[in-house]
């Protein structure tokens, strides 16, 4: 089993030199800390920044520099900022090589829902539609089941979808995914869990070929 | 011709209740705080309010919804904010969450003149209800788009960092934000800047709004510039 | 009569304090040199500047500083430069008060015809449709007729159409006019030139009303 | 990644028969005079080039033109140029002329990610010609409109003031026309520059071309500059 950090490590193994990377919040953002030695990726923050850096030292936080969490935050040499139109413009012509988010649900065709719950105080979807709709590979890192137990990785979204067969990987604590066509492909266990425990978590369908090698991390 | 204004009260004067408005600002990021202190002391009512957020309950487009100025808020999210969640759940408000993306290309498209655009944002989803989708070939695939209209807002009010007598504006770093597509789509733009300079003293290469889209401009007092999450790290010890 | 000079005199009267103005090449451009003092203009250059100034004093041109004509300038205080996206943007919003620009051919429904003559070489239409299709007030200044003694002020275009509807004043050497839903409205006369002078020249429907005063320059 | 190219012919290197390109630039006024001069020496042919302008009989475009190497120009004026007008009259070269504001709006679209725009320009003219009408009431008026589509080219190859290793771009005055839009637009973008710097040494407040849009660039070397138009005015005598 995966604890959140080992999830973020595992997303952030994609990595490739010079990638173009948005980071959602939770999860994702943590993805930031385990970038591997000589890969550079340039962090994009959808309100207006490409060139993300981390948190400032304590004392140096500037209101007029945030990330898309509202997170004070400072920049990287070659940083640069735009307005919200360029930002989903870039995003939107799929110039962002990389989007890493968390979901609510996933379906085997790819759908995601992660904005709405019918009932309750609905926040907003942001900018997650947009990067949905337009990202070139979407990574979702979350729980494999939720709060009382239930799978999140479906036959169907049961919550309102953000984005239609966008999905393309998924990280929970359980392993890695590929959803493809066939649905959610197993490609690697978590250290410690068994192919029986994904099938008894996983609702959609799962396709299991082969010896599945346990997660290098 | 004079678009420099004393202040917030003189410059927001002529809203009226049940105008649109659009805010700048991302949270509590680049918002016009001077204006939206006016408009609450103004007290006008009714107002549809285009912001991408709608403020905390303390601070920002907040202030407004504590007074029950607002009808409608058009967001993309509108987060940690209690008395909106109260007027919403009562039917005290009306709220219209669109995606952020399509949020900031439909103050571009007014801006620019162009009565719609294409965006693949919310296709499929419930966004995607009532609206027109159209297929199109591009950039190497084949896929649904909807149509979105412009935007069409009474006035914009928006924060700059620098602005000249001409009303030609410069942003900081993020608060850059919406506050340029929003001060272009305006039928009247306002602008408040925390420094207001000669015409002249800005570099012509370096304005990100131009005065053109500007109708009045003043200097502002008093940014509060409330950080909404606090994040730091620690320095290592030597 | 009203020389070239003249002609941009009289529409430099126009202009009001405040405006945002486009000039096009040829008579337009004179335009420039008659603002009337106490009247602040910004003048526009569709690739890209507000605020364009005089030409620059010779050894100081500059091969980045451009009109759209592609002539050497210079800009006043409070200009800005900005790409032709945004240019074109700002045009079509509607934001450029006044465009001022010269024809071949205006129709008396205000259709004009300034690009292209068939059988000739075609140079493009550059800029002119998308000021003429969002300009909320197009002056043209032209001759009355052409070389071979034809009126420009027509029933119909007889050459190919720059844009539909738009004009709203016409000042030639002849006079000044406003198009409305009744033709070429005869508002003023050039000093030395009579109604029927105008009335010869103009195959259009030509609205002359009352006492015709003289043009003062 | 390393984006830095050692120069024009390098950058150019991949570029194939039959390409489509688009060339930044207003007359000779910020064009990408190295790109071009190693595509002359390159003898690449069958290009389709999508710039506002044609140069003239011995520079910019026009020194492709003059070795045949165009097949088609998309341009919004193609001025003077005996060379560009044989050729066009022979039948030798194809031409398409287009607004120049839909020329600049057609590459921010591609830039942005729409795949059509709409605008007024041409309605009602052979512009409109087998094109979709739209009706729109917007900015308080009923109007048609022309639906656009999005430019796609191969490569986009655009001269800029300074930039810096991650691909950052900025312009210089009026010099900055459509490279910003074609800067966007390529599926390659390859950016000449007169001074090339350490990621870092530009102000990441006032790039005009954020690097993500920019694969590819070098520093340019003998910058013409050459002047159409030179206008002058005599200084008074004291």
């Amino acid at each position: 089993m995966l604890d959140k950090n080992q999830i973020a490590k595992r997303i952030a193994q994609e990595l490739r030199d010079g990638m173009y990377v948005n980071l959602g919040i939770g999860i994702p953002t943590l993805v930031a800390n385990y970038i591997p030695a000589g890969v550079n990726v340039v962090l994009q923050s959808e309100n207006g920044l490409l060139g993300m850096g981390p948190f400032p030292f304590e004392g140096e936080e500037d209101p007029d520099l945030i990330n898309a969490g509202k997170q004070t935050i400072t920049t990287v040499p070659g940083s640069v900022f735009f307005d919200s139109a360029m930002s989903f413009g870039m995003i939107r012509a799929g110039k962002v090589d990389l989007t890493v988010l968390g979901a609510m649900e996933v379906a085997d065709n790819g759908d995601i829902a992660n904005w709405k719950i019918p009932g309750k105080m609905v926040k907003g979807m942001g900018g997650a539609m947009d990067l949905v709709a337009s990202a070139k590979n979407i990574i979702v890192a979350m729980q494999h089941v939720n709060k009382a137990g239930e799978s999140k990785l479906l036959k169907q979204c049961s919550l309102p979808i953000t984005g239609v067969g966008c999905v393309k990987k998924i990280v929970t604590e359980l392993g890695l995914f590929d959803v493809t066509e066939r649905g959610f492909e197993l490609r690697e266990l978590a250290p410690g869990v068994t192919v029986a425990e994904v099938q008894a978590k996983t609702e959609g369908r799962l396709v299991v070929e082969g010896d599945i090698p346990v997660m290098n991390l | 011709m004079n678009k420099v204004y004393t202040d917030a009260a003189a410059a927001v004067a002529d809203i009226q209740d049940g105008a649109t408005l659009m805010l700048g600002g991302f949270g509590l990021c680049g918002i016009p705080e001077n204006s939206i202190a006016a408009l609450v002391a103004k007290k006008v009512t009714g107002l549809t309010c285009i912001s991408n957020n709608a403020g905390v309950d303390d601070f920002g487009i907040g202030l407004m919804l504590q007074q029950r100025q607002v009808k409608k808020m058009i967001s993309s999210y509108v987060g940690e904010n209690a008395e909106f969640e109260r007027q919403l759940l009562s039917g005290e408000l009306e709220v219209e969450l669109i995606p952020q993306g399509t949020l900031a290309t439909r103050c571009l498209a007014a801006g620019y003149g162009m009565p719609a655009i294409f965006t693949p944002a919310g296709v499929g989803t419930e966004v995607a209800q009532g609206k027109e989708v159209r297929r199109f070939e591009f950039n190497g695939e084949e896929k649904d788009y909807l149509m979105e209209y412009a935007f069409e807002a009474d006035f914009a009010i928006v924060k700059a960092w620098k602005g000249d007598t001409q009303g030609n504006l410069i942003y900081k770093d993020t608060a850059r934000n919406f506050n340029p597509m929003m001060a272009m789509a305006g039928k009247i733009t306002i602008a408040e800047v925390e420094e207001l300079v000669p015409a002249g003293e800005l570099d012509p290469n370096f304005i990100h709004t131009p005065g053109i889209y500007v109708h009045r401009i003043f200097q502002g007092v008093n940014y509060e510039k409330r950080i909404e999450q606090r994040t730091v790290r620690k320095r290592n010890a030597e």
